[in-house]
């Protein structure tokens, strides 16, 4: 099978967009967190790439795209086996789809690290993204894009299931065990350099058209459509975070803007290539003010999801797939309102089986590492800050 | 001698420095700090947590005098930092005693020094 | 009609890095305020691609693209209407082209934030871009390249009128109403981050590629001579602005490297894929030049164009749209060079015509805005800075 | 000649992924210095895209791509003589190659940068990189890709040789005049600001796959293989490196992530097109292991390879270069591991001829300097730093 | 009138504060600074050069109080400072006499602007 | 007991400190603070805009002694502030009265916890 050059070169260019997202989340979250912490919370990102990236060539591919059952691929291509310079997948190279897909392999279990600052011991990072790539990430991906039992059934153009729901979930569940940061509520938890985090949104927004738009596989005019309604939403929920900042709070906020457009992007990303860009407009108004009520809730619940990773990607996720199935209606896919109510009713349960899947799992690993490597720093090592005691350095120096 | 070591809400170091100067005071040492005071920080909400934003940015100013210049310094040091809208927050002067001052570059010592 | 796939993705990924040149502008921007400004000067940009791109989907794209008359675009592709997933326009999809054009009118107004620093009502800066994209964006994009009376005339490769002369003569215009910042002349107006506006002008100079390059809109030999007048232009106007100082002040800045080379990307903006590499030298050297003069003269007239937003792009657009108009000389471009002066008259009258109206309206919107909901901050909220009184937040938390 | 227009995209968004290694790199270095000479290093890096952008344009190209002898091109392309909008190089327009080897030309003598911070005159710097580029970079790049004597014959897919190995030991030569900063081995040089090391780091690994999957100057399969040992590789080599301080020194540190990673990224790039996915793996992990023992051993030998410019893009550059001729197994290349045991010889004497040529010049450069307008800052300006002293400036203000 | 000035460990400065809210004191002036001590900083290795790190992030905290506070202020901040695992490096705290202080807004002078 | 207040320049801290060290003086607290002197900031050029840059970076070191080793101090701190080249901005040292010190780790008080 031949390749068609275009393609391949739109896939590659979306690949490296979508790695960009891991420095973007995580500078995103570094800006937010104590500058005890600031190089703790971008490891949390930046070694994704490094075990992530590895995993995913070694097993984590073959258990998400290789031939398998309903629930999960075999090792048929365990180490890449099978695949050489000349494999066709699509309309290009074999290695191209690979790469791109372990990109989302690599930032998923990294939204999760939003969750937890300041509190988790770094060995047991590292367990807990490695079993969660094999025990959440390749079924889910399995089941929505390899093969698994909601393939051609649930819409998720670009992951908003395979990668919001389960680490937005995911951030919730794993909080169960790690409870609050000390000094929870108290004067300086505040973000220690919001610029950081700005830059992190824009590199984050730059991205994303490689995660949408590059989820067609092909340059087209799915593609394009993927992209200019990754331009839309994001613009709508930010400007959205921002007016109800300003009207509850008396401040439209730098982070409020940046915070909505991160759940504009979440929320647009299983509709991306569904939805006209008129649509994306409702999605990211409603996906914003959903989410923030969802960080305001959290406010009143008293959990401690340090940098909404829950309250953004798990919120805006379900949202966003819920959305899919009432927006839907560009090519095959058609939603609630082309009169298709039987669409919504299979994200809906796209998304519950997810959820409860991705609950359960992480629920249970983190019970095994509690039980033998531990989670939590100790009291002092936390209010030492994470950079000193797990990593030895300092992120600041005079 | 005394040593002065006065807190300033930050918008005011440049009145500050125009007052001193008006005096001929422009030798003095500046630093960043974080105050706790009767200007209790407003209620902030941030990302839904709800906090005292107690600590506050403040400007540390030190000036080394001469026992006579000391109270036009601190009327100076008052009028710039109050503004004409003299507000909680807006500072205090400590008056420490001064044993001796070195000029390193000259050896000089003592007021002279200053 | 068919579209090409290279083309697309052409148009595609140079739409990602227009965006991208959004965060670049804010940290080129964030990085020379001081402290207590920064998130305030980067919520210019970042605000930008909320509000205005909302404003140019539903309805700035129609205003300058759709079928009107010699002045404006009609309002038949307002909300885009008529367009579809298969829309065509040349060989790429029509939302590609939507929102490729979607990303110029997303920067232009947050070029003029340059000027204007530290001392303008959030929610005026919000209601200025607004109308602006729409009474001076908007009708001089469809004068330039929407079917307007300039519409193959003047020679505009990549938007030195549309985008730069409008921007920059409307920082100068705003200025009348706004004054200098308080403190101007004085030592603490100092950048209060250079690290950062390095890195800004690294991802304008990345992002620009898209901007010049892209507006081939094609993946021809056009787009590779706009590519590489593109690295050229800069690269000598950064050299010598540098050199300039080093003569003039002594020291050869890192801050004047990076001013040189924004000039030098303006200067090639309207020319990029009309003159030849070698002519790329001449016109960063001249506009470097030019604008080094326009800056110093900011000094002597006391006027505070605080980051320079007219002293580079309007002085800037304006020397490279009459360079131009000299050294086009590629395909059915001729400049003064090659014995065409007409050139160089049509440039200097569309120069002219876009500045006069550009002034005009903005005068006219600030006009207005003072006049309803005011423009300027008060003293107090001056000196604590706009983070604080504007946005409710600050940058740095130790 | 037609040209192919996805591989025109490819090339031309690669350049501009290359360029962005640029300010990654000023990023990287910068973030590792102190804050007195944080925009000194900065600048050696941005500087560059003026410097060598010219200098390519004007001679460069031509002595690395012109005809000429075994040794050096020719002045036939001088001033892009002969190149005009229609020229075609392979599938691709001649300026699009242009531009592509120019950015290879602007970063390579930059990486030298990271060897000498905090103690090199800025004009010494210019001329030291202006003559390198016309000494070295120019036939070493002639030598390996323009038709000299190892073109066809040493296997360098993206510039192993051509770039890192002239460059790092580059670094070691002009140490041999430079001797130590003040103040090595002493608490305050340690990195005044690691988060902008980490951001460098994401934006040289996201411009790498630009760097060596550009290489292939096509969008084809060998483009989505370099891409994907582009991910593999340093994702292995950071493991590794973390791994190792992990043991040795008790922690995993953020720095020793990035500075692994870096490792793999040499490592690969005279791989990336030769090499499967899985031998990417030893690569990445047998080079951060050799580069980790240098870094060490520098300790010991007492050099001042102030951010390991040596240590990783030299000694990295040589274990790249080597294992190439053991791992190489797709197309024609076939490496030790198939048995072709001549490969790993030619290897060897490519490696062997450009690191004498590179090191002789470098000396005879810095001798010159030296003896004219001398090569190190004064006791005082060092102490002082060189932003102050160099540049008139600060990066940092209140 | 006293002018303490403590230095303690970055870590231990919420429980410091809350020990002296327990005092009811809650004026105070705190920055950052780099310590030289007792406690050596270990000996790290940064990029193969071994050296001692022993300039160390602490915080001062500079309160000002009339006499009588001085003696349950101090413990408050000792108590806050050492915790549970007193250890090397826990900080000092240092009495400087104080002459004069006044509040900016009101023109209070002496103890009163405290 | 006095609390020695020294402003240096930035590039003179290690050589301070080595001139510290001869005499075993290796507990002293340092900061980052901005001084206005005689050293009047050269007219700077930023941006065509023309400044006088007279705020400048300068190190403030903080040492508490024992009065006996109060001249060997100010001693050390000169040979190291001034280098070869004693001009213009190097600074000054401030003595102050210190009445009583506490190390909180041992509750040493007095000359002892010094
Ligand atoms: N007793 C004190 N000791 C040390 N610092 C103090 C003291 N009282 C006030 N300050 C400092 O002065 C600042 C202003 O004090 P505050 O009580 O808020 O102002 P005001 O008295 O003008 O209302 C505080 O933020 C704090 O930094
Ligand atoms: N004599 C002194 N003068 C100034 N600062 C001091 C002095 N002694 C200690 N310090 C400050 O107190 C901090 C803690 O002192 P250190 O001797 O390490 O603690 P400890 O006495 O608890 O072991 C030091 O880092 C330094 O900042
Ligand atoms: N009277 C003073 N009070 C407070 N700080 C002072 C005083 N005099 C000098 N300083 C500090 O000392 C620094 C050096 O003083 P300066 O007069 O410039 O040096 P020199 O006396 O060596 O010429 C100043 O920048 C300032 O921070």
């Amino acid at each position: 099978m031949a390749i068609e050059a275009a393609d391949t070169v739109w896939v590659l260019i979306s690949s490296a967009l979508v790695l960009l997202m891991v420095p973007g989340l995580a500078l995103f979250y570094g800006g937010l967190v104590q500058r005890k912490n600031v190089l703790s919370s971008m490891m949390h990102s930046f070694v994704a790439m490094g075990v992530m990236a590895l995993e995913w060539i070694l097993i984590g591919y073959s258990l998400a795209f290789s031939e398998g059952n309903w629930f999960v691929g075999g090792l048929g291509h365990a180490l890449l086996n099978g695949i050489d310079v000349y494999s066709v997948t699509g309309t290009i190279p074999t290695y191209a789809f690979v790469a791109f897909q372990g990109m989302f392999a690599i930032i998923t279990p990294a939204l999760i690290s939003g969750a937890i600052v300041g509190r988790v011991k770094f060995k047991s990072y590292l367990a807990f993204i490695a079993l969660w790539g094999l025990l959440v990430y390749a079924p889910v991906c399995h089941w929505v894009w390899g093969g698994g039992f909601l393939t051609g059934k649930a819409l998720d153009f670009a992951g908003g299931t395979v990668v919001h729901i389960t680490s937005g979930i995911s951030s919730l569940a794993i909080l169960t065990y790690l409870g609050k940061r000390r000094g929870y509520g108290v004067d300086s938890i505040k973000p220690h350099n919001v610029t950081l985090t700005l830059l992190g949104a824009g590199l984050l927004w730059f991205g994303w058209f490689g995660f949408n738009a590059g989820s067609s596989l092909a340059a087209n005019q799915i593609a394009a459509l993927a992209f200019i309604t990754t331009l839309v939403a994001p613009a709508a929920a930010g400007f959205v975070w921002m007016a109800l900042e300003w009207y509850h709070l008396g401040h439209p906020t730098a982070l409020g803007f940046a915070t909505g457009v991160l759940a504009g992007l979440v929320a647009i990303t299983p509709a991306s290539g569904f939805v006209t860009p008129i649509a994306a407009i409702p999605i990211g108004v409603i996906t914003s003010f959903v989410c923030y009520k969802a960080v305001e809730l959290k406010g009143r619940f008293g959990y401690d999801d340090s940098l909404d990773a829950f309250g953004v990607h798990g919120v805006g996720g379900i949202t966003g797939a819920l959305l899919t199935g009432i927006f839907a209606s560009v090519g095959s896919a058609t939603g609630l309102l082309l009169g298709n109510s039987s669409q919504l009713l299979i994200q809906f349960e796209g998304v519950a089986i997810t959820a409860i899947y991705a609950a359960l799992c992480t629920l249970l690993i983190g019970f095994v590492l509690i039980r033998t490597i531990g989670l939590k720093v100790s009291e002092s090592e936390e209010n030492i800050g994470l950079d000193k005691t797990q990593h030895g350095e300092v992120a600041y120096n005079i | 001698m005394k040593y002065i070591i006065a807190i300033i809400r930050p918008e005011r170091l440049d009145a500050v420095k125009r007052e001193l100067q008006k005096l001929e005071v422009n030798r003095l040492t500046v630093s960043s700090v974080a105050g706790y005071g009767a200007q209790k920080g407003h209620l902030e909400l941030y990302r839904a947590i709800e906090h005292e934003a107690n600590l506050l940015e403040k400007i540390k100013i030190e000036i080394a005098v001469e026992d006579h210049f000391l109270q036009p310094i601190i009327e100076a040091i008052k009028t710039g930092a109050k503004g004409n809208d003299g507000y909680i927050g807006s500072g205090k002067v400590f008056v420490l005693p001064l044993e001796d001052v070195i000029r390193i570059r000259t050896n000089e010592a003592g007021p002279d020094a200053l």
